[in-house]
C-alpha cells in the first residue's frame, strides 16, 4: 500500500515539476531531454508501484524492475534478435516499401488514366490487413527475414502512398502557374516542384511507417520464424510465461522505434525547414 | 463514371498476372504430386490442375470469388458461416476504435500544440507506445481485460483505437501548426484566445492533413480489431475467419476473409474521401 | 498635445538572426506618436518600416530599447484589442468566404450577429466590394482582395489602425476614394494611424506626421510635421504649393536615404 | 448454481468435445454448474488466463503447466481425460529420413508457446543440437497449419494423430509416402490435456466440491463422447462460432481423441505423472524442469467425484 | 509595323463559374499587339487585366473568341517557352533560397552551371538585390521579395514579357530606377512587353500603347497610342507637355470607365 502512495505522490509531484520545467525553461535544450525523461520516469515509477501495491501476479505484469534485471541477463539474446528483426526484417522492408510507395505515388499521379484505375485499387489492396498477409508471405517468402522484410513493405506502402499522393497535389495554384509559364516538362515540375512541395506530407507518412515497420517485423515472426527474432522471443517467452523477457524485448523495439522515428524527425527537419510547421519552432 | 473504364483495365490487367502466378506458385505441388504417383504432366494438365486445387498456395481468382459468393450469399446474413455476419462484428468494433482513437488522438494533438509540456513529454511517449507490438501483447491485454471484466467489444476496439491513434495524432500536430507566420499573426493582432485561434485557424487549416491521416487510422483500425479478433477466444469476425482458415490450411477461405476485409477497409477509406471532398467543397479549398 | 504619446519609443533596435548572419533591420528608433496622429512610414524597400509596425503590434520582439504604448508594453495593448492591423499581403484565410473573413475579428471579439451582418455589409461597401461577400478570396483579382483585408481591419473599431501598404494594388481613382474615406473615418473616431506607403503624394495627403527611413541598418532618416490642416483635407489640397513643398522635402529625404545605400 | 469457467488450449474443436458434450447433455446444469467455455487460441496462454483470475479451470499440457509451477504460478493437476499422447513428427518419405538417427542436417516444424517442451525433450534424449549445423536440426518455429511440409520447407513437422496428420493426408499426400515418429513409440511421451487448478483455490472445500462435479460431470461427457463421435462432432459443431469447422473433419478428429482418451477414468496415473517429470528432467544441459516438482497434482478432486 | 501582330485578340470572352453565379471576367476583347510594343494595361481593380494577361500566357483559357500568339495558339507559344510572367504576388517557392528561386527558370531551360551564376548575379544587382542571394524568401521584406520575383522573370530571355504590377510595393526612387532599367532592356533586345500598373504616369513613361480597361463586365474600354518617342526615355520626360497631355486621357479614361460603375 505505502508503495502505492508513494507512486501516485512521486506522479503528482513529477507532473508539477515538468509543467514548470516547460514553462520556464521549455526553449533550452537541457529541458527538452530532461521533461521526456522525467515523464517516462514518472511512468515507471507509477508502474513499479502499482505492480508491487497491487500485488500483480509476474505472469500478468511484470515490474519495472523485474524487466531490468532480465534485460541485463539476457543481452546476448537481445543482441540477436534485434539483428535478426530490426536490421534484417524491418529496415529493408521499410527501405524498399517507402520507396516503391513514392515511385508508385508518382507514377500514379503522372498518369490521370493510372489514377483513375490503380488509385481504388491500390487502396484496396493495400487494405489487406497485415495479419491476414503475414501468413501468405511467410508461406511464399520463407520462414526466414525475407517474409518479414516483405510483410513490412505491404504495411508501410500505404500510409506513405496516401500521403505522397496529397503531398503531390499540395502545390498551390500559383506555384503550377509559375511552372507553366517556363513549360516546364513534367519531370522538371516534379523535381523542382512537386517533390519539394511533397515533402512534409511525405515526412508524415514516413514518420507512421517507422513504427508500422517494427510491428510488422515483429508480428509476422507469430506466423513461422526461424528460432530467433524479437517476435518469435515474445510468443515463446508468453507460452513460457517469461514475462520479464517479453517486456524487455518490448523495452528493445521501443528503444529501436524511437531511435528510428527519431532519426527520421531528424531528417524531416533538415529537408523541410522552410515549412511553417518547422520554422515556429526557433 | 469516368472511372470504370481505367479500373475496369487495371483490374483486368491485375486479374491476368495474379492467373498467371497462379499457374506459377502452384504447378511445384502439382509436379511433386505427380513425381510421387510416378506420373508425367503435360503442361496443359498443369495449368488445369493449378486453377482448382484444393489447397493452392495461391488460389485463383475464380475460386477467391466463389469464397467470396458462397460467404456472403450462400447463406442467411445472420449465419455464422456468413461472412455478412462476421463482417459485421468486425465493423462495429473498428467503427468504435476508430472514433476513440481519432477522439484521442485529435485530443492529443490539440494538447500538444498548446502545452509546451505536453508536446515535451507526451510526443516522445506516444512514439514509443507505437513501438510496442501490440500486435504481440493484444492476447495479454485481452486476457487482462478480460480478468477486469471488459469483454465483448470493447477489448478489440481499444486495440483498435491504439493503433488508429496514432497516425491521426502525427497528422494532426502537423495540420495544426501548419497555419503560416501571417495568419496568426493576424489573429494575434485581434488578441484571439487560444479556443479562437484554435477554431478559427488552426483547426480549418489542419483539414487536408486531418483526412489523410484519417484515411490511414480507419484502415489501421480495422488491422487493430483483426489482430485483436484472432487470439481473443478466435470465435467470432473476420479475424476468426482469418485464423481457422489459416489452421486448417484453407486458403480459399483465408482469401475470402481476407477480401472481405480488404473491402470493408476500401469502404471505410472511400467513406472519409467522400466525406473530405464534401468538407473541403463546403470550406472553399477544392477548386 | 499634452497628453503622453500613445506610441513612444526610445532606442529601439531589432536583429534577425539568419543562415546567413545576423540583419539589422531597426537600429536605434527613437519616436513618439501622439493620440489622434495619422503618421506614414516611408522608405526604400527592405528598409523597416514593416518590421518597426509589428514592433509596435507585438508581433515581434525588439532586442534592444523601450517601446510603449498607451503607457503599457506592446504586449498588453496588444492583449486589450487595441489595434487593427492590415497586412503587407492580403493574408485572407482561403476557407472563408469574404464575408466570413470581415467577419473574423467581429467573432473573435464577441460581436452580435445582428451587428457583425451590420458591419460587414457597412465595410464591404466602403471598399467597393458590396455582392462580393459570398466569394471565396481565390475568386477576386489581387487589388479586391486587398480591400477585403482593408475592410477586415475597419470592421471592429480599434484604437490604433495599422496599414502597411494598404492601397498598393489600387488604381488611382479607387486610391483617391478610399483615401478620402479613410481621412474621412480618422477625424471622425480620433483613432491613431501609422501607414506605410511608397507614394509620396498619398503620404502627405493623408498625414500629420511623415517618418522617412533609410536602410542597412533601418532607422529615421526624417521626421517631417506636416502643417497642413488637420481632419478631412480636400483632394484639391494636394495642388497646394505648402502640399507641394512638403512633397519635396520627403522626396529629398527619401534620397538622402537611397544614398546612404551606395 | 455455481458458475465454472473453463478455458480451452485451443480453439472450438473435437479435442475438447466432451466439455462441449457435457454442457450441449446437461451434465454440468444437473450437477448444479453453470459452466462457461472459452476457447483459446494460438496466442492465448491458458495459464496467464487463470493467472489473471480469467478462468476456474484450464486444460493444459503437463510440460506447461509443470514449468509455469516452476516459474512460480501454482498449477495443480485435478484431473488427466488424456491417457496417451498424441503428438508426433511426421515426415516425408522422399526426404531421405528413416529413424530419429537421420534428423541431423535436416529442418523440423516445431510449435512453440509451451508446445515446445516435449519436442526439447524428445531432442535432449537424442543428443540432438537444435541450433543446426550438420550434426544438430534446424528448428523452425512452425505456424499454424501444415503448410511447410507441403511445401517442403521443413523436412518433419509436428502434427497431432487428431487433426494436423489428416491435414496432410487430405491434402493429397498418402500415408505411406509419410513416415511418423508417435512421441508415445519414441518413449518421451509426456501428458498433454489434462484439467488445472490454482493451488490455492484448493483449500477451500467449496472450490474442491465445486470441481470434483466439474469433473465428475466433464467424464461423464467424454465418455458420452467416446461413444458416440458422430453426434459429439456435431455438438462441437454447434459451438463453432467462426463457422469454419467441417462435420468430416471433426468426427474424424473424434475418432482418433477417442483413442487418447481411452482407458482414462478421469484420475492421474500417477506412473504416467513420474514419466512425464522423468521425460522432462532428462537428458542435457538445458532440461525443461530442473527439480522433483511438488504438490502439482492431486487425487482429492477424482477421489471425491468417485472416479 | 507590316508584320502580323505578335499578339492578336479577337472578340475574346471569358466566364468564370464560381458558387455564387457566373462571372464575366472579359467581354469581347479586341487587341493587336506588334512585336516590339510595351503595351501598359490600366483599370480599376478587378476589371479583368490579370485574367487577360493569364489568357495570353494560356493560364487560362477562354470561353469565346480567338487568341493567337506568333500565329500559333497560346498554349503552343507557351509550350515554346515565349512568355516571362511576372505574377501579381511574388510566388517564390519556400524551400529555395532567393537565388535559387531566381535560377528556377534557368535550371529548367538548361542553362550552364557558369550561366546560372552569372545570370543570377547580373538580375539580382539589376534589381538591387545583390548580398541577399541566400536568403529565404521569408526573410525578405514585401518589396524585396517582388524584386526578387522581377529577376526570377529577367533572368532568361524570354521573347515575350508579362508583367503584373511588377513594382507595386516599390518607392518612388526604385521604381524609377527599375522603370529606366526596364525601357533599357526592352529597347535593347526589342521584347514585346504586357504591363498592367496602376500608377498613369508609369503606364505613360513606359508604353508605346496603354490600354484602358473597364470592370464589370471587364473591357476595353479605350486604346491611346503613345506618341512618345520609341526606346529609352529620359525620366525628365515626365515634365512634357506631350506626357502631361496623354497622362490626362489616361485619366479621363480611367475615369469613364469608372463611370459605367455606377
Ligand atoms: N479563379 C476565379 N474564379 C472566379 N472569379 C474570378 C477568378 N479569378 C478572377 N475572377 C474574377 O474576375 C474578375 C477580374 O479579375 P482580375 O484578377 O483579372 O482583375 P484585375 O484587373 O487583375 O484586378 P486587380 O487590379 O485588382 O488585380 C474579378 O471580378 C474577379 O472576381
Ligand atoms: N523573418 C525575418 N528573418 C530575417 N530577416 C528579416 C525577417 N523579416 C524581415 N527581415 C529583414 O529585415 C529587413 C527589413 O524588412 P521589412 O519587412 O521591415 O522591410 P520594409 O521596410 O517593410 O520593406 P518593403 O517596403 O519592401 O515591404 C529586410 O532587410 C529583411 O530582409
Ligand atoms: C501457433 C501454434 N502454436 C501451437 C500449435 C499447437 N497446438 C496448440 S493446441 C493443439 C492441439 C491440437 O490441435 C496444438 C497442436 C499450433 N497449431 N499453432
Ligand atoms: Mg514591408
Ligand atoms: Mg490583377
Amino acid at each position: 500500500m505505502s508503495w502505492l502512495i508513494f507512486a501516485i505522490v512521486f506522479w503528482l509531484a513529477a507532473w508539477a515539476l515538468n509543467s514548470w520545467l516547460a514553462k520556464a525553461h521549455g526553449s533550452e535544450r537541457w529541458a527538452r531531454f530532461l521533461i521526456p525523461a522525467l515523464f517516462g520516469l514518472t511512468i515507471l515509477i507509477l508502474w513499479e508501484g502499482l505492480v508491487l501495491g497491487l500485488k500483480i501476479s509476474p505472469v500478468i505484469l511484470p515490474a519495472p524492475s523485474q524487466i531490468a534485471a532480465s534485460f541485463a541477463a539476457s543481452t546476448d539474446i537481445l543482441r540477436e534478435d534485434f539483428m535478426q528483426t530490426i536490421l534484417k526484417g524491418a529496415l529493408s522492408g521499410y527501405l524498399i516499401g517507402c520507396g516503391a510507395a513514392v515511385v508508385v505515388a508518382i507514377l500514379i499521379d503522372r498518369s490521370p488514366f493510372l489514377q483513375r484505375g490503380l488509385l481504388p485499387i491500390g487502396n484496396f489492396v493495400a487494405a489487406l490487413p497485415i495479419v491476414g498477409i503475414a501468413p501468405i508471405l511467410v508461406m511464399w517468402f520463407g520462414f526466414d527475414w525475407q517474409s518479414k522484410a516483405a510483410v513490412v513493405v505491404v504495411m508501410v506502402f500505404f500510409p506513405v502512398l496516401v500521403n505522397m499522393v496529397a503531398g503531390l497535389a499540395a502545390t498551390d495554384a500559383l506555384q503550377r502557374d509559375l511552372m507553366a509559364t517556363y513549360s516546364a516538362s513534367y519531370w522538371q515540375g516534379l523535381f523542382k516542384m512537386r517533390l519539394p512541395a511533397a515533402m512534409p506530407f511525405l515526412f508524415n507518412g514516413l514518420k507512421i511507417a517507422t513504427t508500422l515497420a517494427l510491428i510488422g517485423a515483429i508480428v509476422a515472426e507469430f506466423f513461422g520464424s526461424p528460432t530467433r527474432g524479437m517476435g518469435f522471443r515474445i510468443s515463446t517467452a508468453v507460452g513460457q510465461l517469461d514475462l520479464p523477457l517479453v517486456w524487455s524485448e518490448i523495452t528493445v523495439a521501443a528503444l529501436a522505434g524511437s531511435g528510428f522515428y527519431g532519426l527520421v524527425a531528424l531528417i524531416e527537419k533538415l529537408v523541410t525547414f522552410w515549412h511553417p510547421s518547422q520554422r515556429a519552432r526557433t | 463514371m469516368k472511372m470504370v473504364a481505367p479500373v475496369l483495365t487495371v483490374l483486368a490487367a491485375i486479374i491476368l498476372l495474379w492467373y498467371g502466378a497462379t499457374v506459377w506458385l502452384n504447378s511445384q505441388w502439382t509436379y511433386d504430386q505427380a513425381a510421387r504417383a510416378g506420373q508425367e504432366v503435360s503442361f496443359s494438365e498443369v495449368v488445369v490442375d493449378t486453377m482448382n486445387q484444393k489447397r493452392p498456395v495461391l488460389p485463383a481468382p475464380h475460386q477467391v470469388a466463389e469464397g467470396l459468393w458462397q460467404g456472403v450469399f450462400g447463406q442467411k446474413f445472420t449465419s455464422k458461416r456468413s461472412l455478412v455476419f462476421h463482417g459485421w462484428i468486425t465493423l462495429s468494433a473498428t467503427l468504435a476504435g476508430f472514433a476513440l482513437g481519432t477522439g484521442l488522438g485529435i485530443l492529443l494533438a490539440v494538447g500538444i500544440t498548446h502545452s509546451r509540456a505536453m508536446d515535451l513529454s507526451v510526443m516522445p511517449w506516444a512514439i514509443a507506445s507505437q513501438t510496442i507490438p501490440i500486435l504481440a501483447i493484444a492476447p495479454m491485454v485481452i486476457v487482462v481485460l478480460a480478468s477486469l471484466g471488459i469483454t465483448g467489444l470493447l477489448p478489440k476496439a481499444i486495440i483498435a483505437a491504439y493503433l488508429s491513434f496514432f497516425p491521426v495524432l502525427v497528422g494532426m500536430v502537423k495540420g495544426l501548426r501548419a497555419p503560416d507566420h501571417m495568419q496568426l499573426d493576424l489573429l494575434k493582432t485581434y488578441n484571439a484566445s487560444q479556443g479562437a485561434t484554435f477554431w478559427k485557424l488552426r483547426l480549418p487549416s489542419s483539414m487536408p492533413y486531418l483526412f489523410a491521416s484519417l484515411k490511414v487510422g480507419v484502415a489501421a483500425s480495422l488491422v487493430g480489431t483483426i489482430v485483436a479478433e484472432l487470439p481473443a477466444g478466435a470465435t467470432r469476425g473476420l479475424g476468426a475467419r482469418l485464423l481457422s482458415g489459416s489452421y486448417y490450411g484453407q486458403t480459399v477461405q483465408i482469401w475470402s476473409a481476407l477480401f472481405a476485409a480488404a473491402a470493408l477497409a476500401a469502404i471505410l477509406v472511400v467513406v472519409v474521401g467522400i466525406i473530405e471532398q464534401i468538407t473541403l467543397k463546403r470550406m472553399g479549398m477544392v477548386r | 498635445m499634452t497628453a503622453a504619446p500613445v506610441i513612444k519609443a526610445r532606442g529601439l533596435n531589432l536583429t534577425f538572426q539568419t543562415n546567413d548572419g545576423p540583419v539589422h533591420a531597426l537600429k536605434d528608433i527613437d519616436l513618439d506618436i501622439e493620440k489622434g496622429d495619422f503618421v506614414s512610414f516611408i522608405g526604400p524597400s527592405g528598409c523597416g518600416k514593416t518590421t518597426f509596425l509589428r514592433c509596435i503590434a507585438a508581433l515581434e520582439t525588439p532586442t534592444g530599447g523601450e517601446l510603449s504604448v498607451n503607457g503599457m508594453s506592446a504586449e498588453e495593448a496588444r492583449k486589450a484589442r487595441s489595434y487593427g492591423y492590415v497586412f503587407q499581403a492580403a493574408g485572407l484565410y482561403p476557407w472563408r468566404t469574404i464575408a466570413g473573413n470581415v467577419k473574423l475579428p467581429l467573432e473573435i471579439m464577441g460581436y452580435t450577429k445582428d451587428e457583425q451582418a451590420k458591419r460587414v455589409e457597412k465595410v464591404l461597401s466602403l471598399v467597393d466590394l458590396e455582392g462580393f461577400g459570398k466569394k471565396f478570396p481565390w475568386q477576386l483579382s489581387g487589388g479586391m482582395q486587398q480591400r477585403a483585408s482593408i475592410a477586415r481591419a475597419l470592421a471592429f473599431d480599434a484604437e490604433i489602425l495599422l496599414m502597411d501598404e494598404p492601397f498598393g494594388a489600387l488604381d488611382e481613382i479607387v486610391r483617391d476614394k478610399l483615401n478620402e474615406e479613410l481621412l474621412k473615418l480618422w477625424s471622425a473616431t480620433n483613432k491613431t494611424i501609422g501607414f506605410v506607403t511608397h507614394s509620396i503624394p498619398e503620404a502627405v495627403y493623408l498625414s500629420t506626421k511623415i517618418v522617412v527611413m533609410s536602410p542597412r541598418p533601418g532607422r529615421i532618416h526624417e521626421v517631417i510635421e506636416s502643417t497642413l490642416p488637420r481632419g478631412p483635407r480636400p483632394l484639391d489640397i494636394r495642388d497646394s504649393e505648402e502640399f507641394l513643398q512638403i512633397a519635396h522635402r520627403v522626396r529629398e529625404g527619401l534620397r538622402a536615404g537611397h544614398a546612404y545605400d551606395e | 448454481n455455481e458458475d465454472v469457467t473453463l478455458q480451452l488450449k485451443w480453439v472450438t474443436q473435437a479435442q475438447f468435445a466432451g466439455y462441449y458434450v457435457a454442457l450441449e447433455k446437461g451434465y454440468y446444469s444437473d450437477a448444479g454448474l453453470d459452466v462457461t467455455i472459452k476457447p483459446g487460441g494460438p496466442d492465448i496462454a491458458p495459464e496467464q488466463v487463470i493467472a489473471g483470475g480469467g478462468a476456474d479451470v484450464i486444460v493444459d499440457w503437463m510440460p506447461a503447466a509443470l514449468a509455469a509451477r516452476e516459474k512460480g504460478l501454482p498449477l495443480v493437476n485435478i484431473a488427466q481425460p488424456f491417457k496417451k499422447s498424441g503428438m508426433m513428427l511426421t515426415c516425408l518419405k522422399e526426404s531421405g529420413i528413416e529413424s530419429p538417427k537421420d534428423f541431423p542436417g535436416h529442418t523440423l516444424g516445431v510449435w512453440f508457446f509451451g508446445n515446445e517442451y516435449p519436442f526439447l525433450s524428445w531432442m535432449n534424449h537424442l543428443g540432438i543440437s537444435t541450433e543446426g549445423g550438420d550434426d544438430g536440426v534446424t528448428v523452425l518455429k512452425q505456424g499454424f497449419n501444415v503448410d511447410p511440409l507441403l511445401q517442403k520447407q521443413a523436412a518433419c513437422i509436428s502434427t497431432m494423430t487428431y487433426n494436423e496428420y489428416w491435414q496432410v493426408i487430405d491434402a493429397g499426400i498418402s500415408p505411406d509416402q509419410l513416415i511418423t515418429f508417435k512421441y508415445e513409440d519414441e518413449g518421451v511421451a509426456t501428458l498433454e490435456d489434462g484439467l488445472y487448478v490454482m493451488e490455492d483455490n484448493l483449500k477451500d472445500p467449496a472450490f474442491v466440491e465445486k470441481m470434483a462435479k466439474f469433473v465428475k460431470a466433464s467424464m461423464e461427457g467424454w465418455k458420452y463422447a467416446e461413444a458416440n463421435p458422430k453426434e459429439a462432432a456435431e455438438i462441437v459443431l454447434e459451438y463453432d462460432e467462426t463457422g469454419a469447422q467441417t462435420m468430416e473433419h471433426q468426427e474424424r478428429m473424434m475418432t482418433e481423441v477417442a483413442k487418447l482418451t481411452e482407458g482414462s477414468n478421469g484420475a492421474l496415473d500417477p506412473a504416467d505423472y513420474e514419466r512425464t517429470v522423468d521425460v522432462l528432467m532428462s537428458g542435457g544441459s538445458d532440461p525443461v524442469i530442473t527439480k522433483k516438482p511438488e504438490g502439482a497434482w492431486t487425487h482429492e478432486i477424482t477421489d471425491k467425484a468417485g472416479l
